[in-house]
């Protein structure tokens, strides 16, 4: 895992949980901001927020870290990824 | 040479300090300080009826002030350290070796009393402790108008041995080093020397060493 | 902050060894108290008269300010003949409770905060790991966390690559499992028992439950109060003071997993006492 | 003294206490800063807490051209960018990663950290030579009292304590508390320099002794 080449990847987060919260929403999009990583939210409902997310993997890890604590008011139970083409305009 | 040793004692490790820099193997009796109290039992108290540590023992000699151990330490293997014969420079390193008594007991009894619950009044430990800080701070600074590093001449003696670690550690009592920018220029350069040893509280300097490389695939 | 969940959890007090008649005044939580051994030896802990719920056990006096649910959480190996018991002895630290307890779970500062003992670069590099909160336990657990370390043992002439467990039974306590290179297939068994006594300030008791015939004891004392004193200055120092749930103001990696897991269960268990909610 | 920071410089420590391949603690209005010196020379001004996990970088360490924390490594640039996560050796950090900076002057010896954006440089205090720092227990008020002066718009105050004139660089400090940067006209003696800064321990028990006063009831 130390080598110089940084993989990007596509993939689509779903967060699934309390996490009907208009503070989330804008949280997600400021922690993914902070990491450099492109994403676009593709669903935002009760229960579940799915976004696209392009980027090295260890980014998009951090997101995943950062998301799966989130906002006081938000209870995530589950985040799942799973492989997207290339869905981020990347 | 035995040193009856406490870990997190400052002044216990005045003397590893020294015998580090002076090139002295010390063999290291570990005294249960903390939480056994094993310094007021009758074992070490026969060897030292103030009950405190470090000891040092070499031979029939006993000494209990870490003062005289490193002034014995210096003198037996490192004559540089003890400082010039002038009067001035002789009377300087006094001056030091006993104002080191009140870091002793004003940051290290605010240190005591913050991290392991011993009684005083932190209050007035602090506020003499700051008054040392300041009174270290100002004799370095005039000690680098005349072109010196160190508190005695430009190069280090036990008098700074002396004076480092309680003054390293007072925030372990709740005491800044922020406001002393003479004093911090001093650390640095003991802890820059070649054989200088760390404590715990007194991290490692990294940047001495350029920032290593890992080759790939060596995990 | 209103007093949360953590009110009915048990806390240490004192160490079993040190109890004495004449009582030790000490708080919990914001509120004063006493404990002393009783006419019996029993200890007793009281709270402005009122005598709280107590247990003996893991070297330490245990003592709780509500009404304990659950019995005080169970370290199978403190049963197990063969080991050494060692009573570290109290170090208190300005800072949350909650942040000694995450910083203990942390092994990616070994390289820099407890540097030629722990971890030395350039070994820096956390590799993935497991962790879960056991829904039956209740309890957080980090299994199958490996890392480089310059000097496993005393008498230890290289590095090796230790295996570490993590267990999160009580907010403030936690149990680590580590290899224990005089016994394969043993772990030794390292806990950092906190006793908060404010959100920001708290005593920490350091506990060891080891497999070691040639250390002594004051040595087995002496090498975990290096390493807890290594990290106190960093405990001391860290911004907020206060354990942030909401880790808008930070930047957690892989590598703090265990960190993120931990602050969820408390999270979810309303154990906020010592955190900081909203991230500022 | 100015009221409002904004757009304002702070003298917050001198040249000569920030050597190469060195970091120090000090405080500004805009709250604390990790001001640190790379090997090559360059000073650069951040936020004092790591953005990872809130550790107060002032406490890291300076190797190269990199500010790192000590808690795990990480390591900034001059520009507050993120240039290395030691767990994660194969990220490249992005530039999105960083610490907040601030704009950093070294004028006549004293270095300048910059709250907000000030469209001015700093004062030149032509003539003025940097003698030491220090940290007094009283506020600006009580200070101007015991040197008898007022200070100006920069800060900048002259009193004449026995034959000597010495002049006084105020920064404001949390509570009462006040960083003096000592300041000589010329280089003076090496006694002259000491009785200087004897003047000043003095002049500033005075201050505090004043500050003692009004703050009691």
């Amino acid at each position: 895992m130390t080598g110089q080449k940084q993989d990007q990847l596509h993939e689509r987060m779903t967060i699934r949980g309390a996490v009907d919260s208009a503070s989330f929403v804008p949280w997600i999009r400021r922690h993914a901001a902070k990491l450099g990583l492109r994403q676009e939210i593709r669903h935002a409902g009760p229960g579940r927020i799915e976004l696209d997310v392009a980027g090295p993997v260890e980014l998009i890890d951090m997101l995943e870290m950062g998301c799966s604590l989130g906002p006081i008011d938000v209870w995530v139970e589950t985040i799942t990824r799973t492989p997207a083409a290339g869905g981020t305009g990347g | 040479m035995k040193l009856y040793d406490y870990i997190l004692s400052p002044s216990c490790y005045k003397v590893r300090l020294m015998a580090a820099l002076a090139g002295v193997k010390l063999d290291i009796r570990p005294v249960d300080f903390h939480p056994g109290l094993e310094h007021r039992g009758p074992e070490l108290m026969a060897l030292n009826p103030a009950g405190s540590i470090p000891i040092l023992e070499d031979g029939d000699l006993v000494l209990t002030e870490s003062s005289a151990i490193l002034v014995y330490l210096a003198a037996k293997a490192a004559p540089d350290w003890l400082g010039g014969d002038a009067a001035e420079e002789a009377a300087r390193v006094q001056q030091w070796l006993s104002f080191s008594g009140r870091l002793t007991a004003s940051l290290g009894g605010a240190r005591l009393h913050e991290m392991l619950l011993r009684p005083g009044d932190i209050g007035a430990l602090q506020a003499q402790g700051i008054a040392a800080l300041r009174e270290l701070e100002a004799g370095l600074f005039e000690q680098s108008l005349r072109g010196q590093r160190f508190l005695v001449a430009d190069r280090p003696t036990v008098a700074d041995i002396a004076c480092f670690p309680y003054v390293a550690l007072a925030p372990d009592g709740g005491v800044s080093l922020d406001p002393y920018p003479t004093i911090r220029r001093w650390s640095r350069a003991l802890r820059a020397l070649d054989a200088f040893i760390e404590m715990p509280g007194i991290h490692r300097l990294h940047e001495l060493k350029p920032e290593p490389h890992i080759e790939s695939g060596e995990a | 902050m209103t007093q949360d969940a953590m009110i009915d959890e048990w806390y240490p007090v004192g160490l079993v060894s040190r109890l004495d008649g004449n009582g030790r005044k000490t708080a919990l939580m914001g509120e004063p108290i006493e404990v002393a051994s009783d006419t019996d030896g029993s200890a007793r802990v009281t709270s402005k008269g009122r005598v709280l719920p107590v247990r003996v056990r893991y070297g330490h006096v245990w003592a709780s300010l509500g009404q304990p649910q659950k019995e005080l959480f169970a370290i199978p190996e403190a049963d197990q003949p063969g080991r050494r018991f060692v009573d570290v002895g109290v170090v208190r630290v300005r800072c949350s409770p909650l942040r000694a307890v995450e910083n203990f779970l942390d092994i990616a500062h070994f390289p820099f905060v407890h540097t030629d003992i722990l971890g030395s670069e350039p070994h820096t590099e956390v590799q993935n790991y497991k962790v879960e909160i056991r829904e039956d336990a209740d309890e957080v657990w980090a299994t199958q966390v490996k890392f480089y370390q310059p000097q496993a043992a005393r008498s230890a002439s290289g590095g090796i690559t230790t295996e570490y467990m993590y267990r999160v039974p009580a907010p403030t306590c936690s149990v680590l499992y580590k290899t224990c290179p005089p016994r394969p297939g043993e772990w030794d068994v390292i806990t950092l028992f906190v006793q908060p006594l404010a959100e920001d300030l708290c005593d920490v008791w350091p506990w060891m439950a080891l497999f070691d015939d040639e250390s002594s004891m004051t040595d087995l004392i002496h090498f975990q109060q290096t390493i807890f004193l290594q990290d106190r200055s960093i405990l001391e120092n860290q911004i907020p003071r206060l354990l942030p749930l909401d880790p808008g103001m930070e930047i957690p990696t892989r590598a703090d997993l265990t960190s993120v897991a931990y602050r969820r269960w408390l999270k979810r268990r309303g154990y906020t006492y010592g955190a900081q909610l909203v991230a500022q | 003294m100015l009221s409002d920071p904004t757009g304002s410089w702070t003298p917050v420590v001198l040249s000569a206490d920030l050597p190469p391949g060195t970091v120090v603690p000090a405080r500004t209005p805009a709250g604390p800063i990790a001001l640190w010196r790379s090997a090559s020379g360059r000073p650069s001004a951040s936020a004092d807490r790591c953005p990872h996990r809130g550790m107060r970088l002032s406490h890291g360490f300076v190797r190269g051209e990199t500010l790192s924390c000590i808690y795990h490594g990480w390591s900034y640039g001059q520009a507050g960018n993120c240039l290395r996560i030691p767990a994660h050796p194969g990220l490249a950090p992005p530039e999105t990663i960083r610490v907040a900076t601030h704009p950093v002057e070294e004028v006549g010896g004293v270095l300048w950290v910059g709250v907000g954006e000030p469209a001015t440089q700093p004062p030149q205090l032509a003539g003025l030579v940097p003698l030491r720092s220090l940290q007094a227990r009283a506020g600006v008020a009580a200070i101007e009292a015991a040197a008898g002066a007022k200070a100006d718009a920069d800060g900048l105050l002259e009193t004449t304590q026995g034959s000597q004139k010495i002049h006084l660089l105020l920064a404001c400090q949390e509570r009462d508390e006040t960083l003096i940067h000592v300041l000589l006209e010329g280089e003076g003696s090496v006694a002259e320099r000491v009785a200087a800064s004897r003047a000043v321990e003095a002049l500033r028990r005075k201050a505090e002794a004043l500050e003692m006063e009004r703050d009691a009831p």
